[in-house]
């Protein structure tokens, strides 16, 4: 296979951006029929060389050469049209156009120069179940979760006659299920000859589907390796330039003690909570101390919980108590005042504040706190800030740079730093490893379980059930928008078990079902 | 990972070595603007060279400079309250109908006065209107804030209305006064200079004070830069929307009685005629952007400078008011231009590499941020 | 291999929620209908509806393009001058005797023209769009007064029969050849955006630019194009309204493109960009052509009041659009 | 063809006269008297009115003048925005049988079977009258004589013919000559800007002409505080004669006012009646209109009405 022309060649490519080398003499070769994994760390330049690859930045040094034919082009539109397909890191797509459409705009079938609907309605049902998804094509993208959407950018990418095919961390909001039966798509366009350049946080999966790795550091090209040749843990090394022995250290954390927790205070109590529409009715009572997961497949509803907790979305059914003291939840600001914080899923609609300063994003939500009269001194800002941009090592390390510059990963310790400064008594993570390297993401599981054991509340809420398992002392499962189940995380709670539940297929009996609710 | 080719490689090329200073100047936000001020002071300057002479008569200072900085002064302030509302993402067309409707409630109060110079009637008018005004910018604000109207479409309401209403307090006639001490508001002097001028300092170092100082400022940026999350963050942003839409009221009523204080007349049909429009501009030509988050008042300031130059330059070349838009057009233009980071992106290409193609270059330029 | 069945919500029930603001504006339109018939003897004569369509011919056309505009995110501020600007023109240059074939395609020129380089500026760039057409608005209403300082009437014998031909029915009701116009230009514009990739760009840019730009959409393009668009019709605008005032004068149309973005957004078109359609302008305009009318049959509004009733009107519309909004989502 | 007996309003005699007048706007005190004038007038006359208030657009002029024609109104009055651009308009009001007035200002219709009549002021006579006192009042004057004139709003038929009007009296003595001129759009904030530049440019101004009086009040305001006393270092001569420029001028701060009547309703309302019935009138009918010096000013300000 690797006897072959490469189909696509990057060469000594850099890249700068105002006060970041994101690139330096880069190289990248893509065969064809390969799945090639670029792996490195957050910000270590993937998602730039990827734009720059297809026009979106323009480059300041190096060539691209496409079968065999220098290119430069000035944008996705020219790339796509040279067959280089692209699903770019964080969903671009249009939530204002319906999934059919944004599946095929730009390239809709018409007749006379007259978009075909009819035409598209139908080829979106046949593309999206070749993913196995089946939804409304007519509903607007805005309504579905990110998960969907995700889906539905990669139904968009590889409908096109591509022989580059080109995937940034497409998985990162995927269930297993979903990222199977992407793999087996992936699979089969790769015998069909097409080149696929992969981005991802997950090392198995980088095993199970890659052929090939590049893998860069700091903007720099570290090398190129068949995966056969890499073992997990160099790769890893190479990824973080150290030897470390992260990954045993991670298989050390299974399971959590369930009796270590602090079982004796009630924190948060919610009872028959529920919002028409988005949540059936749920009970679910966290203590201080406690690590409470919730599983489910994507859209079941995890995010919903969530939000009513936190009072970002109304609940119309049910009551929350804190402490005892039933508590009216229609701002976010009452559930921070009774110190609940709260981590999006979404960091980009929900989170961040592109134009504000890394240290002015970080202090957010302390300053909304505290009132707008009294501000945080700015010598204590930037202590925060450096704290906590050291802590969990947020690059690069200047905290007045505005946030929008920094890499997706890097985005998302940003806003997990606003939370950890308010100290709050239960912290809501709704996906916080999504996008985060290897590294970071021990250190974010890390730090869940320090603050656990000093006495913090921690919802968490994660699509890799290993994490969730790891992680939490009780397992809320979610179906359908429906809280079916919740189990503690003793011996007898494994991986399957919840899938089990998860899928439904084996619903646990009425029986064993009141048990787990009476259990709570 | 401690080793990082970061900011060391700025922006500033390094081959530029001692012009690297001028050049930090020249990227200056607001560098721009005050070169086209300059500009037309200048050019007023040859077309009339008694322009930059300042005399004392009567113990004024008195001179066009002086007349300048006392005519920009309720553009100033009405600019000041636009700024805060740009920056939340919104915008008020309502400003000049304030201006006219607080002008118009203050003038009727004392017209009513049988001592017009009655210090106490006087404060009681500026209360009365003052209050008013307040309430007009709550209305707006509730509007947006919490109806959920497009800022745009909510203030047009005040604005088509809000004439209607002046028109109806001075009923349709001009209310003329003979006040000394509201007088003083628009014409009047402290220390030679102006008391215009410092009202309307009083005003930026208020407004300054309030967002900076506190931090208002930040929580403003914040909820135009990105409203839902700043609502997840814990910001009441309807209060925040709410507030400014009262503070530029607030602005706009002081406007309002400078400008009505400058012809001791209240006119309900053409005080502050289309002053919103001169306000978006002084906010934008400072920097400000219009999709809400970050700020400057400073620039702001230098553009309400400069488009009261503007406007004095075209009277004193006695250029018909109509055709001197023209000349407002051009002005502007050029002025955002040359402040546009594409446009001088593609300067710069030029004149590093002549001959690029310029559709490479479009793409290189930083676009709506592209996070990740 | 799990499939992701979410629960859909059948199709019935999804489509007036996307189609919502648009239908509330209709109720909303035919209630104040109701009203003026009910108040005023002449009002359910069918003239007066087809005088709200000639006497808002150009307007409705003009809100055809901003809509374009608006539903990139965009927005147009100076279409009021440009449709100024073109009755200007054109009345010049029929003065000076030029034939009116020449005379139109000039003047149908200058406001596309105009629009091309205001929508390269914004695009190229990166200038708001609402400074950028704000100078356009500037300079269009500088060049009217610089081609006169006062009104130049129109003789010529294509627009007289063009401004006074009348379409009607032996009853003696009629259409002015403009709402002809008006209505092939709506036609033609709904079907742009429905049926064309260049419409379904304009929302998609709408929508996300960024995005737009990373699926590989002419955004560029696209963002041009919506601004020489709103200039056509604009241009197209002024030509109507030049047959409607049979001259042109340097300060008309002054304060028009409020009352066109006011048509556009209470027509349910969102000012953020990426949704809303045609049909909704034509009925936002209709709105205003029928507050206007009820105003003038009342008949004893003062110069004061007139401005408060119609602001009043105005926010009594956008709240009741709004709150049945807010209650159906 | 319109003969819909049910909707029809001129059926019977005794029924009363339906007038629909459709106004500029409110830009003015002098437009608020004029319109005040109309409306008290009417009333008097025992006729319904159908005011409209166009906000300075000639559109909304055109849509109320169409909405009267739907009503069937007995006769149409307007003051016209522009001069220009009402034949269509007109042509239907025409064949609709609906009578119409023009008020205040003409329009350039070559067809004057259109209208019925025009009722107004003479524009060019007001300047004219302003130019007389300026050469009857300078004549001992040794050397040149300095005069800054503020115009009207640019392109306006007042403005057109009161420059003009003034420009045609002056030209009768050569030392008269007008040093600057630049439009303050005939309002009080205009008029002061525009004067402060005059007066810095122009160390000399002996006279100032402001086409009405808002300007020259906002010019007054100017001249003070450059240290000048009105109506003596510089005389001031305005159009119009409201309230407060008669004030002005009866405290000496103005020197002469050519009166521009705004009280047209009485006339107006005996027009009406005259067309309605049928009866010839004239072409052009011009309102009574005086002008003030500073001792007539002083005597007639106690019995003015507005
Ligand atoms: N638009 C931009 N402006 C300035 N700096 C940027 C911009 N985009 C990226 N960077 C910087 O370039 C570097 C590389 O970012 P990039 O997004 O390529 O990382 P990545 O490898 O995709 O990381 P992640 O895994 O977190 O997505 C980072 O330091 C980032 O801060
Ligand atoms: N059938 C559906 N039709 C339209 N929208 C849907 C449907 N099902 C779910 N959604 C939308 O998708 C989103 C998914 O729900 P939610 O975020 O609660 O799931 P989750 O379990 O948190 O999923 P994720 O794994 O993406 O975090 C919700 O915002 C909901 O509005
Ligand atoms: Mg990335
Ligand atoms: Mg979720």
């Amino acid at each position: 296979m690797t006897e072959s022309h490469p189909v696509l060649t990057m060469t000594g490519i850099d890249k700068s951006f105002p006060g970041v080398r994101a690139l330096q003499d880069v190289d990248l070769r893509l065969f064809p029929g390969e799945v090639h994994a670029l792996m490195g760390e957050n910000g270590a330049g993937k998602s730039t060389l990827i734009k720059v690859l297809t026009g979106v930045y323009g480059i300041d040094g190096g060539t691209i050469t496409l079968r065999g034919a220098p290119v430069s082009f000035t944008g996705p539109m020219q790339a796509s049209a040279a067959g280089v397909s692209t699903v770019y890191q964080e969903v671009n797509l249009c939530a204002n156009l319906s999934v059919a459409e944004n599946i095929f705009i730009g390239r809709e079938p018409r007749r006379f120069g007259a978009v075909r609907w009819r035409d598209i309605r139908r080829r979106s049902r046949e593309l999206l179940a070749r993913l196995d998804l089946d939804i409304d094509v007519n509903a607007p993208l805005g309504s579905c979760s990110l998960a969907v959407q995700q889906m539905v950018a990669i139904a968009r990418a590889i409908d096109v006659q591509a022989s580059v095919l080109v995937l940034d961390e497409p998985t990162s909001s995927l269930d297993a299920g979903e990222v199977a039966q992407l793999f087996r798509i992936m699979r089969q366009l790769r015998d069909s000859g097409i080149a696929i350049l992969f981005v991802t946080h997950f090392l198995d999966q980088v095993y199970a589907v890659s052929d090939r790795i590049t893998v860069l550091r700091n903007g720099r090209l570290v090398g190129e390796y068949p995966t056969t040749e890499l073992p997990q843990l160099s790769l890893v090394e190479k990824m973080i330039g150290k030897e470390l022995d992260v990954l045993e250290r991670l298989d050390e954390q299974t399971g959590r003690d369930a009796a270590a927790a602090r079982r004796d205070t009630v924190f948060v109590e919610a009872r028959e909570v529920g919002r028409k529409g988005s949540v059936a009715p749920f009970t679910l009572t966290i203590h201080a101390g406690e690590v409470v997961g919730l599983a489910g497949l994507l859209g079941s509803g995890r995010t919903e919980v969530a939000r009513l907790l936190f009072g970002a979305d109304r609940a119309d059914h049910g009551a929350v108590s804190v402490d005892g003291e039933p508590i009216a939840l229609r701002h976010p600001v009452t559930a921070i005042d009774h110190g609940i914080g709260f981590c999006s899923e979404n960091r980009r609609a929900e989170g961040l504040v592109p134009e504000l300063t890394v240290r002015e994003n970080i202090i957010l939500a302390m300053q909304a706190a505290r009132g707008w009269f009294r501000p945080i001194p700015r010598r204590r800002q930037e202590e925060l800030a450096e704290r906590y941009v050291k802590a969990l090592s947020i690059r690069p390390a200047d905290p007045n740079i505005p946030v929008a510059n920094l890499s997706g990963g890097n985005q998302q310790k940003v806003l997990l730093a606003r939370w950890l400064i308010t100290e709050p008594r239960l912290l809501i993570l709704d996906e916080p490893t999504r996008g985060i390297d290897i590294g970071a993401k021990t250190e974010i599981q890390k730090l869940v379980v320090q603050l656990s054991d000093g006495g913090m509340a921690v919802l968490f809420i994660s699509a890799e059930l290993d994490e969730v398992l790891r992680l939490s002392h009780r397992i809320a499962v979610m179906r359908d928008r429906e809280m079916v189940t919740q189990l503690t995380n003793d011996d007898s709670v494994d991986a399957d078990r919840i899938m089990q539940t998860i899928a439904g297929g084996a619903r646990p009996d009425e029986g064993a079902r009141t048990d787990e609710r009476a259990e709570v | 990972m401690s080793e990082r080719t970061s900011s060391e490689t700025a922006t500033v090329d390094p081959r530029a070595g001692g012009l690297g200073r001028f050049q930090a100047v020249t990227a200056h936000r607001l560098f721009w603007p005050v070169v086209v001020l300059v500009a037309l002071v200048v050019a007023n300057t040859i077309y009339r060279p008694g322009f930059l002479s300042i005399q004392v008569r009567q113990g004024h200072l008195y001179g066009s400079l002086i007349d300048i900085i006392r005519l920009s002064a309720p553009l100033i302030l009405v600019a000041l309250g636009m700024t805060l509302v740009i920056s939340t993402g919104g915008i008020d067309l309502s400003v000049g109908s304030v201006c006219a409707i607080s002008g118009a409630i203050a003038c009727l109060y004392i017209s009513k006065q049988p001592d017009q110079n009655g210090m106490a009637g006087v404060l009681t008018a500026l209360a009365l209107a003052f209050g008013a005004s307040l309430v007009l910018g709550a209305w707006n604000g509730v509007l947006v804030a919490v109806i959920g109207i497009q800022p745009i479409i909510a203030t047009l309401i005040l604005m088509v209305a809000g004439r209607g209403v002046a028109q109806l307090i001075t009923e349709g006639q001009i209310i003329t006064i003979n006040s000394g001490p509201y007088k003083a508001i628009g014409v009047g002097h402290l220390l030679t200079l102006p008391l215009a001028i410092f009202i309307a300092l009083a005003g930026v170092l208020l407004v300054a004070a309030v967002t900076r100082r506190t931090a208002l400022g930040m929580i403003i940026e914040a909820v135009g830069g990105n409203a839902r999350a700043s609502r997840l963050a814990g910001i009441r942003s309807a209060r925040v929307t709410l507030l400014v839409y009262v503070i530029s009221a607030a602005c706009a009523a002081i406007a309002g009685f400078m400008m009505t204080a400058n012809v001791s007349s209240a006119d309900g049909n053409s005080a502050g005629l289309w002053v919103e429009l001169d306000a978006i501009l002084a906010v934008v030509i400072g920097g400000t952007s219009l999709v809400g988050g970050r700020f400057s008042l400073g620039g702001t300031i230098l553009g309400a400078l400069l488009i009261q130059t503007l406007t004095t330059t075209v009277y004193a070349m006695n250029i018909a008011p109509q055709t001197a838009l023209l000349f407002k057009a051009i002005v502007v233009i050029i002025v955002c231009l040359i402040q546009a980071p594409a446009f001088r992106a593609r300067l710069r290409r030029r004149r590093r590499r002549p001959g690029t193609p310029p559709a490479a270059v479009v793409a290189d330029a930083p676009k709506e941020q592209v996070p990740a | 291999m799990t499939t992701i069945s979410l629960r859909a919500v059948p199709g019935w029930a999804r489509l007036p929620r996307r189609h919502l603001p648009v239908l509330t504006t209709l109720v909303l339109l035919l209630i104040l209908y109701g009203v003026g018939v009910s108040q005023y003897r002449a009002f359910s004569n069918i003239q007066v509806v087809f005088n709200v369509f000639i006497d808002n011919g150009f307007l409705l056309v003009v809100a055809v393009g901003m809509t374009f505009v608006i539903l990139t995110g965009g927005i147009d501020l100076s279409v009021g001058s440009v449709v100024a600007m073109t009755a200007m023109v054109s009345a010049s240059l029929l003065q000076h005797g030029l034939p009116a074939a020449l005379v139109l395609v000039i003047a149908l020129l200058i406001g596309p023209l105009l629009g091309f380089g205001m929508g390269c500026v914004i695009q190229f760039f990166e200038i708001q769009p609402f400074i950028v057409t704000l100078a356009g608005m500037f300079f269009a209403r500088g060049m009217c007064t610089f081609i006169s300082k006062s009104s130049i009437s129109i003789t010529d014998g294509f627009w007289t029969a063009m401004s006074q031909k009348r379409i009607g029915d032996p009853r003696g009701n009629f259409v002015s050849i403009s709402v002809l116009i008006a209505f092939a230009v709506v036609l033609v514009a709904a079907y742009v955006l429905a049926y064309t990739r260049l419409g379904r760009n304009v929302y998609a840019v709408g929508g996300n630019g960024q995005s737009a730009l990373l699926m590989g959409l002419p955004v560029a393009r696209t963002r041009i194009a919506v601004y020489t668009i709103s200039g056509l019709c604009s241009a197209i605008g002024g030509i109507l309204l030049s047959f409607y005032t049979l001259s042109g004068a340097p300060l008309i149309a002054v304060g028009m493109e409020l009352d066109v973005i006011a048509a556009v957004v209470i027509g349910g078109t969102v000012l953020t960009g990426g949704s809303g359609y045609i049909f909704g302008t034509v009925l936002g305009v209709l709105v205003l052509g029928v507050i206007q009318t009820l105003i003038t049959f009342d008949g004893t509004l003062n110069s004061w009041w007139t401005r408060i009733v119609i602001g009043g009107l105005l926010f009594a519309f956008i709240l009741l659009q709004r709150l049945i909004g807010i209650r159906y989502k | 063809a319109c003969g819909n007996s049910d909707t029809g309003g001129k059926s019977d005699g005794d029924k009363k006269i339906v007038l629909g007048f459709s106004q500029v706007g409110a830009e003015s005190g002098w437009r608020t008297a004029n319109t005040t004038s109309i409306k008290d007038a009417a009333a008097a006359a025992g006729i319904e009115l159908k005011f409209d208030d166009a906000q300075q657009k000639q559109e909304n002029q055109i849509k109320a003048i169409r909405s009267y024609i739907q009503q069937k109104v007995d006769v149409i009055a307007f003051s016209p925005v522009v001069e220009s651009g009402w034949d269509t308009v007109l042509k239907e009001a025409k064949d609709a049988n609906i009578p119409v007035i023009l008020t205040d200002r003409a329009v350039d219709s070559q067809d004057k079977s259109l209208y019925k009549t025009f009722l107004g002021s003479d524009f060019i006579k007001e300047g004219k009258a302003a130019g007389d006192w300026v050469v009857q009042n300078t004549k001992d004057a040794t050397g040149q004589v300095n005069i800054v004139q503020l115009e009207g709003t640019t392109g306006s038929a007042p403005a057109n013919d009161r420059t003009k009007g003034f420009a045609e009296a002056i030209a009768a003595n050569p030392k008269l000559k007008i040093i600057a001129s630049q439009s303050g759009d005939f309002k009080r904030e205009g008029g002061k800007q525009v004067m402060e530049q005059f007066l810095k440019a122009n160390p000399k101004i002996d006279v100032l002409f402001a086409q009405n009086d808002d300007m020259g009040l906002g010019a007054l305001e100017a001249i003070q505080a450059a240290g000048k006393v009105p109506g003596k270092d510089i005389k001031i001569v305005t159009v119009d004669a409201v309230h407060d420029g008669m004030q002005a001028l009866a405290d000496g701060k103005f020197n002469f006012i050519a009166e521009c009547n705004p009280l047209l309703g009485p006339q107006l309302m005996d027009l009406v009646k005259k067309v309605h019935n049928g009866e010839e009138v004239p072409q052009r009918i011009e309102t009574i209109e005086t002008t003030f010096t500073q001792d007539k000013a002083k005597e007639a300000l106690p019995g003015r009405k507005y």
